[in-house]
């Protein structure tokens, strides 16, 4: 520009190794913001928020950038792009819920750029991935100054746009453990349209069977209906010693709309958003009943 | 004599009337002999005007002809998207 | 804070160029590159007026940096065509009459290359889905999917 | 001389009604065309605006100095720069292009910077330092029309009342249409039926933000580039705010991506004008999505009471309608026209609407697509479809009973003409769709449409070339095919091949006035100065050839793209094409080209009837469209593949405004989602295939029977889709939109007994 503007001119920086990024995190004093997908960052840029001194672009680092096999489950690089998700046969076939969820989020074009760790740090209580990696659970690897430390997913966003992140860190991968027999996971949101919306309301379900049908084991979160995600045990309890009959059904619907705790807001009123949580929680146990079964 | 149909709210401009019998050949003569008789038009013709003739709308055209036996309307100016 | 040198590649040519560290791809293409095919119909990556493609994925370019774009591969609108032979996509959407306006087209037209070159034979939901980032305010959709469809059924049988 | 316009109906047609590629196409699939924001000059400076946070507030200083004094900024202009203009239809234009002694709405201009980049101009808008004292606000039509609201205009006195109200209120203006006397009417019916409507404001959604490129030398004059309906309007607009002669501003239009009624008027190309001129350097100024949403013009929201009578047999005894609409900050909310179109459908003996033109804290609403019309088509015809159902008789049997026809008193005045409502509910009733099962949770409706169609200030040049070629000169701006249109008149009035002809859009300087690209005119006004421009060059060519063969004009005849003898006793000549007339031009007497400069009347009206099947999820309260029909007439289409598109895209319009799309205000009067993300247009996985009927009921006030055909088809959607749901969901909707909130609580209340 060669003019004085009063504000500092923002720095991009596309480090190669988790190490480089850490480094120029911690030295940035809280200015700094990574960009993986930057679906969320450059659209808050252009909303007249302050802009970041510096922008980490950490799609050079080559281990972000992979979908690895591990311990029988699969470790996803921060920088992989929710499109590779759904290209990924062996993912897909683990854990359709969590590449459904993650293939829900924005458009085609968005599924080429955003990440499903993007979506996590953004702490969007509507993110469509996080219900959905909190059923499965999802671990985040978090680097920084310090050693390497492992989060459940459920502990990553600690409020609206607000993370469970030291200074200084970030997260390198998600790892989605190996999926039991005879379980399967499943997430559903609501829009109005049929696409380009955020979740008014959602629901993520997990389940594991015995060999008669019964539930052994099952996770449930809803999203959207309060500040941050969140694991609703009571309805994981409704499933759990049951087929998931109609009794057991009613009884989770009741439970995640029990446990929400929405606002009124442009995409849905709090009436709405409770009663749809618990028919969104209930469709997707339906759903991961039928992946349990294989069917 | 033309007969004329004022739309509804002029009807107090013109004196209460919704109908006027005036002698007018065309559009323009039309609105001069209206704001004649009925002074308090002039601010509502002002604004615009289209003409109904025989069922076809005239914007702005003061030369269109009138016959004595025409169905005359006049109608708050129209625009469109 | 000097501005960065990018050296990449569009619609097959080694292009250079030089950009803020803020400054997105879209900015880049039509205010430096010239290259105004591309529209901005949002600059939030909810409209898709902007899309191109970036090493082979379909992207919007108001939602990526222009340094980004470094090493990489872009593919706008006005590399399409061959020469003065239009790409089977272009041609079908004017035999269709599927644009009005014909603002949105580019962006279409990117979207719906990158739809046939993973899927040469896709239903209409899928087309329909696969599409929906790409807004058109003037046609309802219905000559645009079917003009998508009938290059698909085209380049089949060819 | 030339052959005689044929009466439309036994015209036997070589080119109208085929359908070849558009002659813009391979621009437009090329990324070749250029839009509003494509262009750019050498030395361009970029400008921002700064708008009102806040939707009501006396702006009780503003400074500049600061950003004045930022290296890179070349101007700043505030309400300073602005002096009232004389012409009155101009004063609320300026008002709204830049605020002066308040902002009346979240997004109201109140200053703009012209700097050497766009961060430097940022900046400089930070820098502007806006004293505000902040007013009550209003934003609802129902609540701006109380006692106790606040005022905006210190000023407005209610017009079309008697006596004229002494005290200030929000309510422009009173309007009043009909005929009869509907409370004897009403005494006549065995059922009436009465209710209360309210619909959200929407916007016209056009892919394309408005912008534009403006220079102005310091001799006075100015080129302005813009992407709009309408550049002799943005002339004379920008003329007159700017203290310029008409003649001293050019107005180029470029390719324009979308407008829908929204780019009919002047936001930014002042601004840019007056900046450009204060700088001595060329600027540009680009709307930014956000600023659409919020300073460019919605169109009105509103809340309407229908009462409807009718006998048993099904004849409606009498129909009335009291319509408020809001529409922005200042005056002129189209409820006239929803009055005017309410019952235009139907033919009866008592009619009554009234119509409230009411201000807000919102902006100043713009045309859209048959403006004021689908909200007053929702309510009424959601009334219709509520007594056919009580009378037990088949809803589109209701509306032929009662239909409008030829020799109908319409509810708005004047007679009708020939007219096609009958004939597109005649071909609803035996359409496949029309007969079509439904499943559980689903429901069909019906709505009919009305618009009256304008045709206006046309003028054209039609020049032949040396070599045989047509070149045409239009002055509307090309918004969904009008080139190609252009071009089949002008071939089939010559006798050429269609792609012998060129149309392009000329600036300001080139032609005479001609009127926006509104009111569905362009194929019928622009078609018809076509047509005649063509026929003026017949009577040049055929001179020539008399000329060349050297006997009378009148004993030569234009037939089928030749200059033949009239008869046995005209000479045995050789016929001569117009490529060989046009050949030797220049030795028979110069040039030769056709114009028609005209207003043009004769605009015939349009209907519609439209058919959607929806279902309705009772648990979540969404509505997934699953089937569409659009039946209307079109007069004569010329390019049909462009008139099924307009019906096409009429409806899906309609489909947004029916269940998703809604300006949203907060408590503090500021809109909430100015962006495409939370204002729901519908994408292309939101829709089925929109199946279209045209119908070609000749319009006698053009040569070749058009009518327009471009906003009558949003007129029935709303209401179609309301009669829909209504049937799906076992409840009658009201309120626009149907969005799945609204709709579940609907569904349980019933469920619950409420």
């Amino acid at each position: 520009m060669g003019v004085g503007l009063g504000n500092e001119m923002m720095r991009y920086e596309a480090p190669e190794s988790t190490k480089a990024a850490v480094k120029l995190l911690a030295g940035s004093r809280d200015r700094a913001r990574i960009l993986a997908g930057g679906t969320d960052l450059l659209v808050q840029m252009r909303s007249g928020m302050p802009e970041p001194a510096l922008v980490i672009d950490i799609k050079h680092i080559a281990a972000m950038g992979a979908i690895k096999r591990e311990a029988g489950g699969f470790r996803i690089g921060a920088a992989v792009p929710s499109a590779e998700l759904g290209e990924h046969a062996g993912l897909v076939k683990a854990w359709p819920g969590v590449v459904e969820a993650a293939g829900l989020i924005g458009s085609t074009q968005i599924q080429g750029r955003a990440t499903i760790v993007g979506n996590l740090c953004n702490g969007s209580p509507a993110a469509d991935s996080v219900p959905a990696m909190m059923v499965a659970g999802a671990r985040a690897r978090i680097a920084g100054p310090g050693r390497r430390r492992d989060l459940p997913v459920e502990k990553v966003v600690v409020g609206p746009g607000k993370t469970a992140l030291k200074r200084g860190e970030l997260i390198e991968s998600i790892f989605l453990p190996k999926r039991p027999a005879r379980s399967g996971d499943a997430y559903l949101r609501f829009i109005p349209r049929t696409e380009m919306d955020i979740a008014a309301a959602s629901a993520g379900v997990f389940l594991t069977l015995d060999r008669k049908g019964i539930c052994t084991d099952a996770r449930v979160a809803i999203g959207a209906v309060g500040p941050r995600a969140i694991l609703v045990k009571p309805a994981a309890k409704a499933l759990i010693g049951t087929p998931l009959d109609e009794a057991a059904l009613t009884q989770l619907a009741a439970a995640c709309s029990a446990a929400a705790r929405p606002i009124d807001d442009k995409r849905g009123t709090k009436e709405f958003r409770t009663h749809v949580v618990g028919v969104l929680a209930r469709r997707a146990a339906v759903i991961a009943l039928k992946r349990a079964k294989g069917e | 004599m033309v007969k004329v149909v004022l739309w509804g709210s002029l009807k107090q401009a013109a004196g209460g009337k919704t109908e006027l019998n005036l002698e007018a050949k065309n559009v323009r003569e039309l609105l001069d002999r209206l704001v004649e008789q009925y002074p308090k038009l002039e601010g509502h013709l002002d604004q615009g005007v289209s003409v109904s003739i025989d069922g076809v709308l005239f914007r702005d055209a003061w030369f269109a002809p009138i016959k004595p036996d025409s169905e005359v309307y006049l109608l708050p100016r129209l625009a469109g998207g | 804070m000097s501005q960065i040198p990018v050296t990449t590649t569009i619609n097959g040519d080694a292009t250079e160029f030089l950009c803020e560290a803020d400054e997105t791809l879209l900015d880049v293409l039509r205010d430096r590159l010239e290259l105004s095919g591309t529209k901005e119909g949002c600059g939030t990556g909810d409209c898709g007026a902007c899309s191109v493609m970036l090493d082979g994925r379909l992207v919007c370019s108001c939602l990526v940096l222009g340094a980004e774009a470094e090493g990489r591969e872009v593919e706008t609108i006005e590399g399409m065509a061959e020469g003065d032979t239009l790409h089977p996509l272009q041609k079908k959407f004017l035999e269709h009459a599927a644009l009005q306006c014909g603002v949105c087209t580019p962006g279409f037209l990117i979207a719906a290359k990158a739809l046939l070159e993973t899927n040469l034979d896709p239903t209409e939901t899928e087309v329909r889905y696969w599409l929906a980032g790409n807004l058109c305010r003037c046609t309802g959709y219905d000559k645009i999917v079917r003009a998508v469809l009938d290059t698909a059924a085209e380049m089949r049988s060819a | 001389m030339p052959d005689q316009g044929q009466i439309a109906t036994k015209r036997k047609f070589k080119l109208v009604g085929t359908r070849p590629v558009r002659p813009d196409g391979v621009d437009k699939v090329t990324g070749r065309a250029r839009f509003g924001a494509d262009m750019t000059a050498p030395g361009m400076l970029h400008a921002l605006i700064l708008r009102s946070p806040h939707a009501h507030a006396r702006i009780k200083s503003i400074d500049t100095s600061r950003a004045e004094r930022l290296p890179g900024v070349k101007a700043v202009v505030t309400r300073d720069d602005f002096a009232l203009p004389e012409r009155r239809d101009l004063v609320d234009i300026c008002y709204n292009v830049m605020a002066r002694e308040k902002a009346l709405y979240d997004g109201h201009a109140v200053a703009a910077v012209a700097a050497v980049s766009k961060p430097v101009a940022r900046e400089a808008l930070r820098r502007i330092k806006v004293v505000y004292e902040i007013l009550p606000h209003v934003t609802d039509v129902d609540e701006a029309m109380k006692p106790n609201a606040p005022i905006l205009h210190k000023d407005m006195r209610t017009k079309g009342i008697d006596p004229k109200p002494s005290k200030a209120s929000n309510v422009a203006r009173q309007w009043e249409f009909g005929h009869g006397d509907v409370d004897r009417g009403f005494t006549e019916a065995d059922i009436v039926v009465e209710r209360t409507f309210k619909t959200a404001a929407t916007h016209q959604g056009y892919i394309e933000p408005h912008a534009c490129l403006a220079s102005v030398g310091s001799d006075g004059q100015g080129d302005l580039w813009c992407c709009t309906q309408g550049h002799y309007m943005v002339r004379n607009a920008c003329a007159g705010l700017l203290g310029m002669k008409v003649s001293q501003l050019r107005v180029t239009a470029s390719e324009i991506g979308g407008g829908f009624g929204g780019k009919t008027t002047v936001f930014i190309e002042p601004v840019a004008l007056a900046l450009s001129r204060k700088a001595g350097r060329p600027v540009k100024l680009v709307m930014s999505r956000n600023e659409v949403f919020r300073a460019t013009g919605p169109t009105a929201s509103s809340s309407t009471d229908v009462k409807i009578g009718v006998k048993k047999n099904g004849q409606i005894t009498a129909a009335k309608a009291v319509l408020r609409y809001q529409g922005g900050a200042f005056a002129g909310s189209p409820v006239q026209f929803g009055a005017m179109t309410a019952f235009a459908c139907y033919d009866l003996k008592n009619v009554q609407t009234i119509g409230y033109d009411v201000v807000t804290n919102r902006p100043k609403q713009a045309a859209y697509r048959a403006p004021g019309a689908p909200l007053a088509a929702f309510a009424i015809e959601s009334v219709i479809d509520e007594l056919a159902t009580k009378i037990r008789m088949d809803p589109l049997e209701f509306r032929l009973l009662n239909a409008a026809r030829e020799g109908t008193k319409s509810s708005y005045g004047p007679t009708f003409g020939p007219i096609g409502l009958e004939a597109t509910l005649e071909e609803s009733k035996g359409h496949p769709h029309h007969l079509a099962p439904l499943g559980p949770n689903q429901g069909r409706g019906v709505a009919c449409g009305f618009w009256f169609n304008f045709g206006g200030n046309t003028c054209v040049s039609l020049n032949i070339g040396e070599d045989g070629t047509v070149c045409l000169s239009v002055g509307n701006p090309d918004i969904g095919g009008s080139r190609a249109s252009m071009c089949l008149m002008a071939a089939e009035e010559l006798g050429v091949p269609y792609e012998r002809v060129r149309t392009i859009i000329a600036d300001t300087a080139a032609l005479g006035y001609n009127e926006v690209t509104d009111g569905s005119r362009v194929t019928f006004a622009v078609g018809m100065a076509t047509i005649k421009a063509a026929q003026a060059a017949k009577v040049k060519l055929c001179e020539r050839a008399a000329k060349i063969w050297d006997i009378s004009p009148e004993a030569v005849v234009w037939e089928d793209g030749h200059a033949r003898p009239a008869g046995a006793n005209a000479g045995t000549f050789k016929p001569m094409s117009l490529a060989d007339i046009a050949a030797v031009a220049g030795s028979t007497g110069g040039p030769i080209a056709g114009h028609s400069e005209a207003n043009a009347d004769g605009a015939g009206v349009s209907f519609a009837t439209h058919m959607v099947d929806v279902e309705v999820d009772p648990e979540t309260g969404r509505v997934t469209v699953l089937r569409y029909t659009v039946f209307q007439d079109a007069g004569k289409a010329i390019h049909p593949s462009y008139v099924e598109g307009q019906f096409q895209g009429g409806a899906a319009q309609g489909v947004g405004w029916a269940l998703n799309e809604e300006y949203i205000y907060g408590e503090d009067g500021r809109l909430q989602n100015a962006g495409f993300l939370d204002y729901r247009i519908p994408v292309a996985s939101d829709l089925p295939f929109i199946d279209t009927v045209i119908l070609e009921i000749p319009n006698p006030g053009h040569p070749y029977g058009v009518r327009g055909v471009g906003e009558t088809s949003i007129v029935p959607p709303l209401a179609a889709i309301a009669n829909a749901v209504s049937a799906a969901a076992g409840v009658r909707h009201t309120q626009l939109p149907m969005s799945p909130p609204r709709i579940l609580k609907s569904i349980m209340e019933k469920r619950d007994g409420v």
